[in-house]
């Protein structure tokens, strides 16, 4: 969230986001701010408070490109950036009408078949950017995501990562073989910036709790433009705001 | 203390689930959770319950994709759907309604629909809402196919189709629906007037079987504390105490 | 080791192997032992120690089957098992003589591509049993793996998934996120034994090293079928041997 | 103290891997991992140096796949591959001598050489045997192509060859060695003597460079420890101490 709200602030304009597979009130926040040109994404989706308001807006408006696809054609298309394939096959989507609106996407019928059997071949998706918050990350870049693993094929597939983290710590998380299975080494890591209490107002599990007030202003100011507009000028935009 | 709705539900998920040696719940899920639990206990804890959000029942240890791979590898018996709509041939729609892309009303999206209602053998349909609304005669996008054409690889599908007025099953090769019960308080004609698509009945519809003591001991006692640490607030304010 | 060695005893035949993606002193015991019929590998070697004697002979007798492969293809193999897709393409390959003596892979035009630009396609390997050693497991049967995360990609590719550990601990190893992270959950495994010391002769990383003298004196005596016959009574088929 | 052949090697190495990013070693390999130790200390440490079978020289977590991965990824500029025989198009072999599979020779096997051959930049073939009997006319077995077909994705290959004797640059193009220079003691004459392919020569050909006076204090100090934790014989008995 912290790099969120800087990304704002700076302006960003015509990103393209992918959400891993699903997202919430990022996208929603950088889509009302106008940063966002086009978002691929299995569910944008504020959980338990509903819809996502900017993003519900920008649909109907046209304002946005959108291309929806399912969770694991997501984390398949990153895994074959991984391995440097140009595509990768996937059972069902077949006769959905997500496949319908997606013409990036091929089928063709399995060559290991007797006969038929049609399989959808998803291309390799590979991010300028891979962008997330962490607990932590070492001197050296590494990062330690636990089982969080989603993290190391977007880092893996992506051009560039950039990671914030809750703290920097001294110890070399590769160097003890229990850290180091749930880290990802900063030979994939372009830039690590601590950015304490940065993912609030979500949840940075085994470490802090959602702020469900802070959300429930979000969704609530959110629905319309001028309430979004306050809630930007509060939350983000405001000199006092820290990170 | 009388049966709830909310009870019934959760012992007809139950009944649904038998046999299954993995069930996982996705996100925003409560009954169904709370209906895998109350399965594993009366099934002598044979099966793993897997749900999405806890912390506890959590087994995944390789990122978001496993839940889908672990789909594709035949290690998941059940799992759950949803619909903004669903139509008579178990088609359901996840985006939204209107023309696609800019759509009328827009919903969070499909999520892993497209795939796991191929892979998953058994997955049931739960949606409270039972309105011409929600059960429309044809889905205006699919998010996920009921079923799907000859010669497509499929191993998966609707099992079932559980409202908040009855219970449905569904024929694969009618691609059809069929009133299974009848909630307490429903007949025929009150699920036929709120259904928008035509389904086959049972005659006379029976009523859906009501949880008996053991299962709503089990209800008010050791699922409502399981379910209770995902879903707090529906563990206290919705299910009621032991006697 | 201790499990090869208990496959010796029992007489096991016409085993056909899968390294992930090389084996050494196990393979050729098996082979020298007359219980593989077949092997498929990127390499069979003792490292240091030289060729794999007995694996050799028999390659030169035409007495197993040999499919010859390269590292990554039998990764790329395991992980198409292990999202349940028929194949899975490669880089690299063409124009050698492993893919002119691999019949069941596919050569095909990448279909993303403007023109031209062919690419292997691998075949699903989904063995039936996935068999390795490892530290530790608790006794749900989680198996802490660390970063050796191939074997995940194995478990969750094969059928059935054995594993001998030095010990079985009591604590829950998902029940912390910092052990989580290296855990194999035990929803994909089938059998653990405890086998204390299990992969001696050869090491266990962070636990022990090889016992060279040991390996020394098998590379030496498997030269030869009598050496080799010599070893396995000392070492595998005495009374008096453990495990 | 003189500059033994080994250091000579090292040395050679390390001008040849000047401005890598990151150079990995594989198992086995003590001159070249001394090498691109020296490398990254004559680099300024700008350089990631991943050894297989270090465990402190080692930055993957994602196991024995990652190594491929990031070849694919574009995030390995180096890579040592050696050959059983290795010919004039710097075709490698890997597997044996003789008609296989059934082979008058087997050796170990490709391992990962039919993939990172055309997946790293910079692949330097290593072999301190400069004899007939490896530096064939043509290979009997292809592990790895030296050269691949027009339209052939490929971004790796060859870039020279260091022997015992000589070292040769690779000309993709002209599809032949080129003699770059002799190790003190050898000569155009005793080259080509040794070497069963045709191959392009400097005349008249100079002789290799010996290491200067910093890159011996490095060898003998700075690289000996570091390749001492994996390597701790050949470090011990083949580098010197430092004056």
């Amino acid at each position: 969230m912290a790099a969120t709200r800087a990304l704002i602030r700076r302006g960003a304009r015509d990103l393209r986001l992918l959400a891993v597979p699903q997202c919430g009130i990022q996208a929603d926040m950088l889509i009302g701010a106008g940063c966002v040109r086009g978002i691929e994404a299995a569910a944008v989706t504020m959980g338990e408070l509903g819809g996502a308001p900017r993003f519900n807006a920008a649909v109907k408006a046209g304002a946005i490109e959108i291309r929806d696809s399912t969770c694991p054609a997501i984390h398949t298309a990153l895994q074959a950036s991984e391995k440097g394939v140009p595509f990768m096959p996937l059972r069902g989507i077949l006769g959905t009408d997500i496949l319908a609106h997606r013409p990036d996407w091929k089928v063709q019928d399995n060559p290991f078949a007797e006969s038929g059997d049609p399989i959808v071949l998803l291309p390799a998706i590979r991010p300028d950017i891979a962008l997330f918050h962490a607990p932590r990350a070492d001197r050296a870049g590494n990062v330690w995501i636990g089982r969080r693993r989603e993290l190391v094929t977007m880092a893996h597939a992506a051009a560039r990562t950039l990671v914030t983290v809750e703290e920097i710590v001294e110890d070399d998380l590769l160097a003890d073989e229990a850290t180091a299975a749930g880290t990802l080494p900063g030979l994939y890591v372009s830039g690590v910036a601590e950015a304490p209490m940065g993912a609030l107002p979500l949840a940075l599990t085994e470490h802090y709790g959602a702020d469900t007030d802070h959300l429930g202003e979000y969704a609530r100011l959110a629905r319309s433009a001028e309430g979004f507009a306050e809630y930007l000028q509060r939350h983000v935009l405001a000199q006092d705001v820290a990170a | 203390m009388p049966v709830t709705r909310t009870e019934l539900l959760i012992a007809t998920i139950a009944r649904l689930l038998e046999g299954c040696g993995h069930v996982a719940v996705g996100a925003s899920s409560p009954i169904p959770g709370a209906g895998a639990f109350l399965a594993r206990a009366l099934g002598g804890d044979e099966m793993r319950v897997s749900v999405l959000g806890s912390r506890r029942h959590n087994f995944f240890t390789d990122g978001g994709r496993e839940l889908f791979d672990c789909a594709a590898q035949g290690r998941m018996d059940a799992f759950f759907l949803g619909g903004g709509q669903i139509d008579g041939e178990g088609n359901i729609n996840l985006v939204g309604v209107g023309d696609y892309p800019t759509l009328d009303v827009r919903w969070p999206g499909s999520f892993g629909s497209a795939y796991l209602y191929f892979l998953v053998p058994r997955v049931i349909l739960f949606r409270e809402e039972h309105s011409p609304r929600v059960l429309v005669p044809t889905v205006d996008f699919v998010s996920a196919p009921g079923v799907s054409e000859e010669g497509v690889w499929r191993r998966g599908g609707p099992h079932a189709l559980l409202t908040g007025r009855c219970l449905f099953a569904f024929d694969r090769a009618a691609r059809r629906f069929r009133l299974e019960s009848a909630h307490p308080g429903e007949s025929a004609e009150s699920v036929a007037e709120a259904t928008g698509f035509g389904y086959d009945a049972a005659d006379p519809v029976p009523e859906t079987a009501a949880p008996d003591r053991r299962m709503l001991d089990l209800i008010r006692g050791r699922v409502r504390d399981e379910i209770a640490e995902t879903y707090p607030a529906f563990a206290a304010e919705v299910l009621g105490t032991a006697a």
